[in-house]
C-alpha cells in the first residue's frame, strides 16, 4: 500500500479566479502583504498495486487534472 | 470533586432517569440511556410543546396525512397530493452555518422523501443578528450558499423565503427550512412498520460519528459559554448522493417495493426505528454489525445515535429484497438489510452477537415525559406615544433609508443564489409575495410563502400569532392562489423561563385562531425551543410555510405594476400605525391585533376580485408600509404610481406605519366596476393611478416622491454592500 | 429521436424531454452506462445538472463514462449534440468542444434571466433565430475558458458578463457545428408561462435533425 | 517575499463526499488498487512579512480552513 499525493494546481498564465477572491478576503480581513494566492488541489490517494507512480501519472492524464488549465505533480510517501 | 452522573450530563433529569427502570423492569444498559436521553430530549419528544401542540387545527376536507408522520399531506385533485413540512437547523447553523443549513435543507427533503413524494420545491426562513456583526454577516452569508449549494445540488428549486436581521438573533440564528413534494394520493407512504419478518433495509451512505448527542445537547439546551466541548462532529452534507437516493427511492416507491419508508434525523437510527416500531406496534431486532461504517472502532451507542445524513430506511418484504437492491446498485447506492420486524414490541439491537439493547420501543416514544410550562403573561403593551418618536425633516429621504435597510432591500442577492427554476415550472419567481410552481403535470399550481411576524409575537403573541398567519394567507392571495395548508416551525426561547411558555402557548392560540377563520389546517411542523444565551433570548418567532392552490396556473397575479393609466386600489381598512412596525424597528408599543372576521373577509375578497380575471398586479402591504409597498410594485413593473393617501396622522405614520388587513391591487380603469362589485364587504379604495418614472404620495399638501432609478438602485445594492 | 442522457446528478433531463415534446419530437432516455445510444436516435442533448456532484471538476467524472463513447461516435458521423449547463462541462471536459468551464467570477451560484446574442447563426442550431434570446442561467462554473481566437462561440452575454467569461461567450460549437454548448437553459424558456419561448429554437433544430 | 503553502484536508472521520466520488470513478475508468481517496485544497501563498508562518496560521484559522470539518498544514518554502 502506497500513499501518493498529487498536486494539481492552475497554470501559470491561466486566470486564478477563487485565488483572487481568496487574496481579496485575506486583504478585507486586514493581512498585509498577500501579493498572491493560488488555489488548487491536493488530492491523496491510497494505492495497492506493483507501480504507484506510473498509475498516479494515468490517472492524472485521464481524469485528476485538465491539461488546458492545469498542471500536476505527483509524490510518494511511505 | 463529585462527577456528575451520566443521566444528567446526558440532559436526562433525575425523575427522569427514575422512571427509565420503571419502565424496562431494570437499570438500563449506556447504550440504551443515551437513547432514552436522545428520544426523551425536547427535540425529539416536544416534551415541553406537546400538550400545546393539540391545539392546532389539524383537520380539514383536503387534508390526507395530519401531523405524526414526516410530513403532512394534502388533496390537490385528480389523485395527486402535495406533503409539505417546515424544519429548524438553528443550532448546528450556528455551530457551523455552510453545513448546518446544507444538512437543514437535506433533511428536510428526506421527511418529505419519506412519503414517497417527489420534492418540488424548497423555502426558507432566516434570522441573523444586524449586519454591523462580523459574526452575523459571516453566518447570514454561509448559511444562503449552505441552502443554495444543497438544494442546487439535488435539483429542487429554492423559489422563496425570508430573512430578517434583528440584535435579538446575534446569539440564536435562526435557519428553517421548508420542503413540498408531490405524491399520488394512493402511492403515500407511511413510516409504521408491520408483518412479523418484514426485513429493515437502510439505503444510502455509511454511518459515521456525525452529529452525535446532537438531538438532547445541541437543540435542547441553550448555547453557552463551554459550546466548544458540546460540539459534537459536524454533520456534512453530500447533495449528490441524496440526488441519487431521491431517484433511487422515488423509483422504489413507484414500483411499490417499499411497505413503509422512513429517513434518519435527529438522534439517527433509534429514532427511526423506534418510531417505526412504536406506529406499528411490534418489535424490531436489528444488527449493528450489518451497517456500513465511515470509521472503525464506533461503539454500539455511537452507531445507535448517529446522524449521518443521506440514509433512508426501508421495509422490504423478503420476496422483494432482490428487486430492491438490483434498483440501488443502479444508483450505486449502499444497501443493506440490518434488521427484521418481530412481534416482541421491543427494540432489540445486536453488536457482536451480543445483545446490547431491548427495551419496549413504546417507552422510547409513547412513554416520554410531558410537562406543562409556566404560564406568566408579561406586562400589557401600552400604545407608542407619537411625540417620542422623531419625525423625519425630509420624508423622500427618509423613504430612502427605509428602503436601504437590509429587512427592507432586496434579497436578490440569496436568491439569485439559489436555482428558483430547475423543473421548468417555477411561474411567480422570488421577488414578490407568494412564488407560484406549477404542479408537475397539471394545470393547477401551488402558491408558496413563509412568514412570521416575531415583533408582534413579542408584544402580543396572540396579535402576532395572528399576524402571522394573514400574512402568510394575503401573500398566497395575491397571487390568485387560495389559502389551503400550512405547516409551522416554532422558534422560541426557553420555556421554562420567564413568560415564554405563556408566549408559546399565545401564539399557538393566535395561529390557530387565525388558521380556523380562513379553513387552512396544520399539517405539520416542528418546534425549537432554548433560543438563547445569557445575554438575550430570540423573539418568539414561529415561522409559518403556508401553501395555496391555484386552479389555473396561467391566472396567477404578480406583485409588478403593469401599465400606464391602471388605478391602484386599496383594500382592507387596516390602520397605519408605528407600533412594532420596521420603521421603529424594535417590539414597542401596542400593535393592533387583527380581527379575525375583517381578514378573512379580506382574503376572501382578495380571491374573489383575482377570480375576475381583470386584476394587474395585487401586493400585500407589509414590512415598511405603504411607501415601501408601492415602491415594490413600481421596481418590479419598472413603472411608477401617484397616489393619495388621507391625512389622518402624522405623514411619516401614513406612509411607513404598518398593519394588518391591506393590499395594493391595480386593474384597468374599465375593469372597476367589476372589482368593486367583486370587493363586496371589504373595504375598498382607489388611491391612485400608475404612470410615470416616479412613486409619488400626495397626502393633503404634500407630495413625496421617490425616482425609480434612484429607488432601484438603493433597493438592489443595500445587501451585497452590507455584506462586501 | 432525441436522446437524452442521464447520468447521476444528471436534474433538467425531465424538463429537457418536455421542451423536445414542445418542439414537437421524441425524447428518448439514455444512461450513463449505456455503451450505445437507443436505437433511432437522431440527435442528442446532455441536460443540466450537477453530475457526479460536481466533483473534482464539474462534468470531468460524466464525460469518462461509457455513453459518452457512444456520444463521440454520434458527433463524429455528424450527429447533432446539445449539451446545457453541465453538458456543455461534459462536452469541454470529453474534448467535443473547445475550453473548459470554471468558477464564475462571482464565485457563487447565479441564477438570472439573461439577454442572449446569437453571434453565429451558420450552425444548425442557429439558423434561423432571432438576434436575442432571452434564456435564464443557473450556475456555477459558467464561466469559460478558451482560446476566442480559434473557437467557434455561438451565443454571447453581449457586455454584461456575469460570469467573467472569455469573449463573453455563452454558447460555443465545434468546428463543423453540430456540437453545441450552452451555459443557459433552454429548456427553462420553452412555455410563455415560464417567461419566454425562445429556448425552443434549440430543441426544434434536435427535432428536426 | 516568503511562498506558503498551505495544505487543508478534510479531518479523519468527517464524510468526505468528493473523495468518494473520486475513487468511484478510478474504479469505473478500470484502475484497480485504489482503496482510498481523500481530497482538500492546496493554497499558495506569497507573503511579505515578518513571521509569515505566523501570518498563515491566523490566516488558515480564520478563513482559510474550516477547523470544525479540516485540518491544515503550513509549509514554508524559500
Ligand atoms: N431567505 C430567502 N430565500 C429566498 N427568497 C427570499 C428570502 N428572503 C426573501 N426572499 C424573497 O424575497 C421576496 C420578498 O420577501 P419578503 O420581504 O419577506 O416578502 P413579504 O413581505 O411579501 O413576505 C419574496 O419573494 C421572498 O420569497
Ligand atoms: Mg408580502
Amino acid at each position: 500500500m502506497t500513499r501518493v499525493v498529487v498536486t494539481v494546481m492552475p497554470r501559470e498564465g491561466v486566470l486564478d479566479p477563487q485565488g483572487q477572491a481568496v487574496q481579496g478576503a485575506l486583504g478585507r480581513l486586514g493581512f498585509a502583504g498577500v501579493t498572491d494566492v493560488r488555489l488548487g488541489r491536493r488530492i491523496e490517494l491510497e494505492l495497492d498495486g506493483p507501480d504507484p507512480r506510473a498509475a498516479a501519472q494515468e490517472m492524472c492524464e485521464r481524469l485528476l487534472a485538465n491539461a488546458l488549465i492545469e498542471d500536476f505533480s505527483i509524490d510518494l510517501e511511505d | 470533586m463529585t462527577t456528575t452522573p451520566l443521566h444528567r450530563q446526558l440532559g436526562l433529569t433525575d425523575d427522569e432517569f427514575v422512571r427509565i427502570p420503571e419502565l424496562i423492569g431494570r437499570a438500563p444498559s449506556d447504550a440504551e440511556l443515551v437513547m432514552f436521553s436522545l428520544m426523551w430530549s425536547e427535540h425529539c419528544s416536544y416534551k415541553h410543546s406537546r400538550r400545546l401542540l393539540r391545539r392546532f387545527p389539524t383537520t380539514a376536507p383536503q387534508v390526507l396525512q395530519g401531523p405524526g408522520e414526516n410530513a403532512g399531506a394534502v388533496d390537490v385533485g385528480d389523485g395527486w397530493a402535495v406533503a409539505l413540512k417546515i424544519e429548524s437547523h438553528n443550532h448546528p447553523s450556528a455551530v457551523e452555518p455552510f453545513e448546518g443549513a446544507a444538512t437543514g435543507v437535506g433533511g428536510i427533503v428526506r421527511d418529505i422523501l419519506a412519503l414517497g413524494a417527489r420534492p418540488i420545491a424548497l423555502l426558507d426562513s432566516l434570522r441573523f443578528g444586524t449586519l454591523e456583526s462580523a459574526r452575523s454577516r459571516h453566518l447570514f452569508t454561509r448559511a444562503v450558499a449552505g441552502i443554495g449549494h444543497y438544494g442546487n445540488c439535488i435539483g429542487v428549486p429554492t423559489v422563496g423565503g425570508e430573512v430578517a436581521f434583528d440584535d435579538r438573533y446575534e446569539d440564536s440564528c435562526l435557519v428553517n427550512a421548508m420542503c413540498v413534494g408531490l405524491v399520488r394520493s394512493d402511492g403515500m407512504l407511511k413510516s409504521a412498520a408491520f408483518g412479523d419478518g418484514n426485513l429493515l433495509v437502510l439505503i444510502g451512505n455509511r454511518t459515521g460519528k456525525d452529529g452525535i448527542g446532537g438531538a438532547s445537547v445541541l437543540a435542547s439546551a441553550e448555547l453557552s459559554e463551554d459550546d466548544a466541548d458540546k460540539r459534537p462532529s459536524v454533520q456534512v452534507g453530500d447533495p449528490f448522493t441524496e440526488r441519487k437516493l431521491m431517484d433511487c427511492c422515488l423509483e422504489l416507491a413507484g414500483a411499490d417495493l417499499f411497505l413503509a419508508l422512513q429517513d434518519f434525523g435527529a438522534a439517527g437510527l433509534t429514532s427511526a426505528a423506534s418510531e417505526m416500531a412504536a406506529k406499528g406496534g411490534v418489535g424490531l431486532d436489528i444488527d449493528l454489525n450489518q451497517i456500513p461504517l465511515r470509521e472503525a472502532g464506533m461503539t454500539p451507542a455511537e452507531i445507535l445515535v448517529s446522524e449521518s445524513q443521506e440514509r433512508m430506511l426501508g421495509l422490504v418484504a423478503p420476496s422483494q429484497l432482490d428487486a430492491v437492491i438490483a434498483v440501488c446498485t443502479r444508483w450505486e447506492l449502499d444497501a443493506n438489510v440490518i434488521g427484521v420486524v418481530t412481534s416482541t414490541g421491543n427494540f432489540t439491537a445486536r453488536h457482536n452477537g451480543e445483545i446490547v439493547v431491548d427495551i419496549p420501543a413504546l417507552a422510547l416514544t409513547d412513554d416520554a415525559p410531558a410537562y406543562d410550562v409556566p404560564q406568566i403573561p408579561a406586562d400589557a403593551p401600552s400604545p407608542l406615544n407619537l411625540d417620542d418618536i422623531a419625525a423625519p425633516d425630509d420624508l423622500a429621504d427618509a423613504w430612502r433609508a427605509l428602503l436601504a435597510r437590509p429587512n427592507v432591500a432586496s434579497k436578490r442577492w440569496i436568491y439569485e443564489q439559489y436555482d428558483h427554476l430547475v423543473g421548468a415550472n417555477t411561474i411567480r419567481r422570488p421577488g414578490g409575495d407568494a412564488a407560484v410552481v406549477r404542479i408537475p403535470g397539471m394545470q393547477r399550481a401551488l402558491a408558496l410563502t413563509t412568514d412570521c411576524a416575531e415583533r408582534h409575537c413579542e408584544i402580543d403573541p396572540r396579535g402576532g400569532g395572528r399576524a402571522t398567519v394573514f400574512e402568510a394567507a394575503r401573500n398566497i392571495a395575491c397571487t390568485g392562489a387560495r389559502p389551503y395548508a400550512a405547516s409551522d416551525c416554532l422558534n422560541f426561547a426557553n420555556p421554562e423561563k420567564g413568560n415564554t411558555g405563556w408566549r408559546l402557548a399565545e401564539v399557538i392560540e393566535g395561529l390557530s385562531e387565525a388558521l380556523e377563520s380562513i379553513g387552512v389546517p396544520i399539517v405539520s411542523g416542528n418546534v425549537s425551543l432554548y433560543n438563547e444565551s445569557p445575554a438575550r433570548a430570540i423573539y418568539p418567532t414561529p415561522v409559518v410555510g403556508m401553501v395555496g392552490l391555484l386552479e389555473d396556473a396561467r391566472t396567477s397575479v404578480g406583485h409588478g405594476f403593469v401599465a400606464d393609466g391602471d388605478v391602484v386600489i386599496l383594500l382592507g381598512g387596516g390602520r397605519a400605525r408605528f407600533d412594532a412596525s420596521e420603521w421603529v424597528g424594535d417590539a414597542i408599543g401596542a400593535p393592533e391585533r387583527p380581527d379575525l372576521d375583517d381578514e378573512a373577509r379580506l382574503i376572501a375578497a382578495t380571491l374573489r376580485i383575482t377570480a375576475t380575471g381583470r386584476v394587474h398586479s395585487a401586493h400585500d402591504v407589509s414590512d415598511g408600509g405603504i411607501a415601501i409597498a408601492l415602491t415594490e410594485s413600481a421596481l418590479a413593473g419598472n413603472v411608477g404610481c401617484h397616489v393619495q393617501l388621507a391625512e389622518d396622522r402624522r405623514n411619516d405614520e401614513v406612509l411607513f406605519g404598518e398593519s394588518g388587513g391591506r393590499i395594493l391591487v391595480t386593474c384597468a380603469p374599465d375593469a372597476l366596476d367589476a372589482i368593486r362589485e367583486a370587493a363586496a364587504d371589504a373595504p375598498c379604495a382607489i388611491i391612485g393611478t400608475v404612470g410615470g418614472d416616479t412613486v409619488s404620495v400626495e397626502i393633503g399638501s404634500e407630495i413625496i416622491s421617490l425616482d425609480l432609478t434612484d429607488a432601484r438602485a438603493v433597493y438592489e445594492l443595500t445587501l451585497p454592500k452590507a455584506i462586501a | 429521436m432525441v436522446a437524452v442522457v442521464r447520468f447521476p446528478g444528471t436534474l433538467d433531463h425531465d424538463s429537457a424531454a418536455r421542451a423536445i415534446h414542445a418542439a414537437g419530437g421524441t425524447a428518448i432516455a439514455a444512461w450513463h452506462q449505456d455503451t450505445e445510444l437507443p436505437a433511432g436516435t437522431t440527435a442528442v442533448v446532455i441536460p443540466g445538472g450537477f453530475s457526479y456532484g460536481d466533483h473534482l471538476r464539474p462534468g470531468a467524472i460524466a464525460s469518462r463514462s461509457p455513453i459518452m463513447d457512444a456520444v463521440r461516435r454520434h458527433a463524429d458521423a455528424g450527429g447533432l449534440v446539445l449539451g446545457i449547463c453541465n453538458g456543455f462541462q461534459v462536452l469541454c471536459e470529453a474534448g467535443l468542444l473547445p475550453g473548459v468551464l470554471r468558477t464564475n467570477a462571482t464565485t457563487s451560484f447565479v441564477c438570472r434571466q439573461m439577454t442572449l446574442e446569437v453571434i453565429d447563426h451558420d450552425t444548425p442550431f442557429t439558423r434561423g433565430l432571432t438576434d436575442t434570446l432571452s434564456i435564464p442561467i443557473k450556475n456555477h462554473d459558467g464561466a469559460w475558458f478558451g482560446d476566442p481566437a480559434t473557437a467557434r462561440i455561438v451565443l454571447g452575454y453581449g457586455p454584461d458578463n456575469p460570469l467573467g467569461s472569455v469573449a463573453s461567450a455563452a454558447g460555443v460549437a465545434n468546428h463543423a457545428g453540430n456540437v453545441l454548448g450552452l451555459m443557459p437553459h433552454p429548456e427553462e424558456a420553452v412555455d410563455p408561462l415560464l417567461g419566454s419561448v425562445d429556448g425552443l429554437g434549440l430543441f426544434a433544430a434536435l427535432v428536426r435533425a
